[in-house]
């Protein structure tokens, strides 16, 4: 036996793409004319293939995807090129037929599951509905089949699930269903529209793996539309770039990372840390400029005005998507000439970041030093007695003991699923949850204070990056105002120069003057954060706790607002508190790591001691979860089964054991872990024999 | 080792508002010998064969030009299709083996296979072939011997091959065998061996009491 | 289990001298998918096939009755046939096999079997099925149990299946495998055993370290 | 494994026939009109299927071969009716085709191989011009491919044989080389036109073992003409009976022989003795009247006036040829009508002539008693000495000491190959060949004289019957004349009332006054050979020798000949010396049998010792080669390799020896063979231990 067998495919096999866009152009009608948001895209899936489509928000993913299913809205429509399905003309079809392909032979899965499912329904019932709309199957039989597809989900309790509303699953279960439902027909394409961006790391990588593997059990074809490129490495088989509404590059995924050959899809590559790698060692390289809007798309190359290879030709003509090699298209008049090697930052400053980064000394000296901190919540009970006074008031321990440092001018990231006390950890020390009990030494300062009850310096302080800067800046001011705020409250600089502070400010987070008077829906979303650090960063503070501050941007605008950070930070020497689901960010960029279950740290230490052998159990899983951007790296598939407990009623002994692959015994169940310490500050808490912890092996592996 | 494993999914399939010369269209482009006729919810409705699309010479000549030309736009799917009630099926947890008998028993090419019904997938003689012949053939990188033995056709000689194989300690790669196309009191069986000599095949096959070698080569 | 033992011997020929309406009545009239074409000495000029005299759509609708009636009268077989030279053939000692991997490969559904130019005989599609088939399957009046079992796709696996049943004393009817279809790194083995039960079967296998039994019924 | 399998037929092949006749006319013009030989005939060959074609003299067997390959004549052709050879109707065929087609894909074998075979030209020569032909071969290749075809016809030495010169073979050789000649092309069909008949058993055998593994070797469909009832059941799948040119009957071997349904085929059957049958236990029942010439059929069903069951129905009516079951057509009204069993004989005086037979009683008289007889010829070495007087002469051993007895009124039959000597043992005792040693004792007589110097008593009372009526036939006088002449010569009647006894006599053999004054060519063969009984038993002899006397006569008559034999031996009592090579026939006739082999008895005893266990190897191998009509019939396969040797120079110590499958060892090839009794005087000369001669098994199971 050997993997070379003679029938090496399935050539003898009809060959029809499941679906083969060509020239693809669609526009909107707007007021004042029209919007061409996607030009000339061509691509092919095959049957049991996934095609990711990649590239930053705006460049019309999306579009091509409601293209293919005829949901493009009234002003939406389809102006040019072809779009096949199973070799059929889809334009040449009926709005009759169209519906029932849409039902029968195409399926769609959509970023946010509450958008497919109807609230007011149970699970059982929508599954139900749309057997037996398209198969005109009993209830019985309806009912049978719709168990045995969630249980081909792996959704837990299937039958239990039939009968629960939406809200009553968690998200992940919520997509669950919705991938159950989309694959209840049998579709020969799916369609999924970020359908793990609202999701855990270790549900996403369950998710992903049901994809993948129901695309091969199934042989549907799958559009995988991600701008996270972690994720579409480990999903897709071959890549579609878009940029600016056009294909700028479709090839195979392991080529798409390894060689990339159009310039933008080279620009992403540098936009993302690669898991292991750390700020010292490598840089990220944000790509100057941004995506021109399809009103104003240059005459050339719509890429030339931030190509770093861009000549007069890429000015003057726009290139087609032409073939390099073999199964490699590119749109990119120079892409046999450039080479990535010779490839030098355009922003030279960044090198230089890193060198800083590289000689900066620690002094040792402490800045926060939290011990045995416990933040908890009384919840009512939901049950009928609380109706009557009666619920027995149950408390959340969102954060449960849980000690560290945190010295000066170090980033220390927080990681685990949500849930797991992350977030409330930084809300404690920033004063917006009250401990109850434990130290929070800032300092000198205690910081177990409520933010009201806090000195004006420990606020001044102590500044906080949230993950959506939205929530934090007020619509109806100029984002000038909201930077002054600050710097007016805590007096910090002259009222007569606060103007120009605020604009030095802006600059310094690479924005000019003219936002100082830009409301904030006026701001991208890069923009709006970017105003956001402006401002924690505005009173100098000595500590900032960045809670997701990239997770909702661009990898462009990530890179660049992370290479902000670090300069910002380098400027300060203010240590930074870093809370992120994205294990690659928190590795790039954190000196030090904790993992956290369950409003407990499981394991901490320096970040490459995290996040190499011996680990915590639940660590070792979720670097086994995290998506890489290289698709040669190989992970250790460990999934952990379920989501994370109610911290409500979180587990006995070690609250991990109820999802852990590498349980001792009943000792798990009953007694707190020890703390095990492998020099260097490197500690984790489990039960494991500390041979075994020894032995384990890496999770990830090039 | 199944049908629903080997079966191509997701097949292209027909409407019946398909005109015949758009299902010529169809069938031509995408390179297809079988169309399965499909209505809402892949109901199978009937099937379409090169064989049920060709114009007879005969009906040629008796048409006009006129007749050709709206025989071949006007006229729907169902005049040339197989309909659903004629067409043989197989069900997917169907061994690939029953597959093949049932075409061959049949005579046609292709099975669409069908459950509650609905069309879930193919599977074409092509299909079943390649697996077949992957199976008797095994990976072709690993150095192993072919030999076809003939036996008496009664139970208990297959028994004593494989003993004698076993007696040497070689490993059996693949094992067959039918009953002999021109004497039906005999029995041809494959076995391929690895890591062994063809001479040594001769050798220890060729004492079993009653089998012949009849061929062997490298494979 | 060589070619010259299943194919079809003396098939039916065509002529230089053949119209195209002719060989569409000789195809017809005598159910065949294909009609290797021969000089005198039966020598291979070409092979026609039921796809290469399908009239385009195309061409009906661009010819008028007078010129179709001409095209299907007056043109003879070599404007309708695939010349020798692309035509694949095979030699009557090759392996079944080896006829199927060659159909498979090259998309043929049949193969004129030649020897020194001169046509012996045909083989199709069907009657590999067929052969191939009846080697997995064996005869259908032994009770026997199928099992599909899936191992890693390493050496030494399927011996260490082979001996899991030679050590019962088990007799062995058919045996093969392929690479899986979905994950290369699992080989699927297909066993036949005689004279045991399913459950025997089960708990044998199933004990083989790294081996886990997919599917197991009586065949 | 089982004989079981699931694909039991070619079903999924093409089903189209090698051959198919339909409604096939074959007409000849002659002077005043034309002939309609062949009428209506319709059958199929299918490939590797052997169609056996049988019927009587002149019902049109060999025409419709001959129409198939056009070999008409200038005066014959196809008047009506397809043919379709591989779906193609041979019609439509120009001259230039069908030639070519008969080189190529058809082949014809004849009876007489030297018909096939250029007496001039060396075989090798013969078979390589075929190749060069119809294939272009080299002189290399040929001649390796002709060795190769030699081979595969079981020609021992092909490689010496392909030097040689037709006449240098055997007659079974001969024909091996024409069967190979026409398989060199690889004929899809083969048509073969009594191509064993000319052939001893044992070769005969070997033919018809070799027809049908080449059949099932190279899927041949095969045309199998003859008029022996066993040889078609050995080698035919199926069977068309002929009849006065139509078809009447196809079926199945197994129905044709087990359930015919047409009067004529039952009748047929009727003809023929089962092999184990004796005239005490059974029958044959000729069919009455003969065969209507073309030019004079009846209006009705063509075999009406010969039909035991025809209604009226069948004298008004000409039946088509109908399915009356599966794979079974018929032409007959009342084919499902008729019973066999319902049958009884047109002629009750059979059933008489078995009852006499089984109530007679032996005298145990002896009338001929031969011991030790030797006939030695002396013959010319041929060698290049004998031109100069040189050679030395050689003695051909043709009776090597044979001794026997017969008793009064009963039969003993004499079989063996040709050489065997069984023919110059009947010419010794008639006196045409000189004793060299020995004693033949005939009633007192010494019959070793020559028949120039018997006794007029004895050369009456001591008649014979020859193969051939036609070379003792004086063509020049009439049938009357040459039956008076015996009685005329031994005046044993008044010259006055020679007349009367000679139409007494050709009553006798069932022919009326009228015979008297017709020459012999107004004869049909089964009138000559009555002639020839009417005249052996004209002067009343007291033993008759018969040497084939129904060998060259269609079935109906030798049945017919064969009751007349017994009802004149009956009759007169004489005892019978029965020569014949049909094995059945001898055991149904005969009381004794004696087997020769090379000059000598190998075994003799009752005939049903003999066709039983204990066998000499030699009769065990006859018996196994016996073609039986009965396919049911199991045989044992034994073959003689080689024919008989020389008896020039025959092999020492057991002649058998060198063919022998059974020989014990070196003691075969150096001592003559004991005599080992049986008791009942059946005797067997061979090495073979006692016990193993006892546990023969029985070489014909039904």
């Amino acid at each position: 036996m050997a993997q070379n067998r003679w029938v090496a495919d399935d050539s003898h096999r009809v060959q029809t793409p499941i679906l083969e866009a060509k020239n693809l152009a669609v526009s909107y009608e707007i007021r004042d004319g029209q919007v061409n948001a996607v030009r000339d895209v061509s691509f092919k899936i095959h049957r049991g293939e996934t095609l990711g489509l990649v590239g930053e928000s705006g460049c019309g993913k999306s579009t091509v995807a409601f293209s293919i299913v005829r949901f493009l809205g009234k002003n939406g429509r389809i102006t040019g090129g072809s779009i096949r399905f199973q070799g059929q003309e889809l334009q040449d079809l009926s709005e009759r037929e169209v519906r029932s392909l849409r039902g029968d032979q195409m399926a769609m899965v959509y970023q946010d599951p509450f958008q497919s499912l109807n609230p007011c329904m149970r699970i059982g019932d929508q599954l139900c509905e749309v057997l037996q709309e398209h198969r005109g199957l009993s209830d019985r039989e309806a009912s049978v089949r719709a168990i045995q597809m969630l249980d081909a989900v792996y959704m837990p309790d299937s039958a239990a699930v039939m009968r629960r509303f939406p809200h009553q699953l968690s998200g992940g279960q919520q997509q669950r269903v919705v991938i159950a439902m989309a694959l209840l027909n049998n579709p020969a394409l799916l369609i999924m529209d970020e359908p793990t961006t609202a999701l855990d790391v270790t549900v996403e990588a369950v998710v992903l793996d049901l994809v993948d593997e129901l695309r091969r059990r199934l042989d549907t074809g799958v559009l995988y539309i991600t701008h996270d490129l972690g994720v579409i490495s480990r999903v897709a088989d071959r890549i579609g770039v878009m940029y600016a509404g056009e294909m700028v590059e479709v090839a195979s995924a392991v080529d798409t990372f390894i060689r990339p050959m159009h310039p933008y899809t080279e620009g992403l590559m540098r936009c993302v840390p690669k898991l292991g790698l750390s700020k010292e060692s490598s840089s990220l390289y944000p790509i100057r400029g941004r995506v021109p809007a399809p009103t104003a798309l240059p005459p050339g190359c719509v890429f030339e005005p931030r190509c770093d290879y861009a000549r007069r030709r890429c000015r003057e003509k726009h290139p087609e998507l032409r073939s390099v090699e073999r199964e490699h298209l590119v749109r990119c008049h120079r892409a046999e000439e450039i080479r990535e090697t010779e490839w030098r930052p355009s922003d030279e400053t960044i090198l230089d970041l890193q060198e800083r980064l590289r000689s900066r000394s620690e002094d040792g000296s402490k800045v926060l030093e939290v011990s045995d901190l416990r933040t908890y919540y009384d919840q009512e009970s939901k049950g009928i007695l609380s109706l009557f006074g009666l619920g027995e008031k149950r408390q959340v321990k969102a954060v449960d003991g849980v000690s560290f440092e945190v010295g000066a001018g170090t980033t220390l990231g927080v990681v685990g699923e949500s849930g797991c006390g992350k977030s409330t950890l930084a809300r404690t020390i920033i004063g917006l949850e009250s401990s109850r009990d434990g130290k929070i030494d800032f300092l000198g300062f205690d910081a177990t204070l409520p933010l009201s009850r806090r000195d004006k310096r420990l606020i001044k302080d102590l500044q906080m990056v949230f993950q959506n800067p939205d929530s934090t800046l007020n619509p109806s001011f100029p984002v000038g105002y909201q930077i002054a705020r600050p710097l007016r409250r805590f007096g910090k600089v002259d009222r007569a120069r606060i103007g120009d502070e605020v604009v030095r400010l802006l600059n310094r987070v690479k924005l000019d003057g003219s936002y100082y008077d830009r409301l904030p829906r006026q701001l991208s979303g890069g923009e709006k954060q970017r105003v956001g650090i402006a401002r924690a960063f505005a009173t100098n503070p000595r500590l900032v706790l960045c809670d997701e501050p990239v997770s909702s941007l661009d990898v462009s605008v990530q890179a660049a607002v992370l290479n902000l950070l670090m300069e910002i930070q380098q400027e300060h020497n203010s240590p930074l508190l870093l809370i992120a689901h994205d294990l690659s960010v928190v590795r790039f960029f954190s000196d030090a790591i904790m993992v956290m279950y369950l409003g407990k740290a499981c394991e901490i230490g320096p970040a490459e001691a995290v996040y190499a052998p011996p680990y915590h159990p639940y660590t070792e899983a979720l670097l086994s979860a995290v998506p890489t951007a290289d698709p040669r790296v190989e992970q250790k598939r460990i999934r952990l089964s379920g989501s994370v407990p109610s911290a409500l009623n979180p587990p006995t002994g070690c609250r991990f054991h109820t999802r852990c692959g590498r349980k001792v015994g009943t000792i798990c169940e009953t007694e707190e872990p020890p703390e095990i310490g492998f020099g260097d500050q490197h500690r984790i808490y489990c039960h494991l024999p500390l041979e075994e912890l020894e032995a384990m092996d890496a999770v990830i592996t090039a | 080792m199944l049908v629903q494993d080997y079966m191509t999914k997701h097949p292209l399939m027909g409407r019946l508002t398909m005109s015949i010369s758009e299902v010529q269209h169809y069938m031509a482009d995408n390179d297809l010998r079988h169309l399965p006729v499909v209505g809402d919810g892949k109901r199978l409705l009937g099937l379409v064969t090169r064989q049920s699309l060709l114009v007879e010479p005969v009906r040629l000549r008796s048409l006009d030009v006129w007749e050709i030309s709206r025989y071949l736009t006007t006229e729907s799917i169902d005049v040339v299709m197989i309909p659903a009630d004629d067409v043989i099926t197989i069900k997917g947890d169907a061994t690939i083996e029953d597959a093949a008998r049932t075409m061959v028993r049949n005579r046609v090419g292709c099975l669409p296979v069908v459950e509650d019904g609905i069309v879930v997938g193919i599977i074409t003689e092509t299909d079943l072939l390649a697996q077949l012949a992957e199976i008797m053939a095994c990976s072709a990188d690993i150095p192993a011997v072919r030999a076809t033995v003939q036996m008496p056709n009664r139970t208990g000689n297959l028994a004593k091959m494989v003993q004698a194989i076993a007696a040497q300690d070689w490993g059996i790669l693949a094992l067959g065998g039918a009953v002999n196309r021109d004497d039906p009191a005999v029995w041809d069986a494959v076995v391929k061996i690895d890591n062994v000599t063809k001479d040594a095949v001769r050798e220890v096959l060729g004492e079993v009491e009653g089998h012949r070698v009849t061929d062997l080569r490298e494979a």
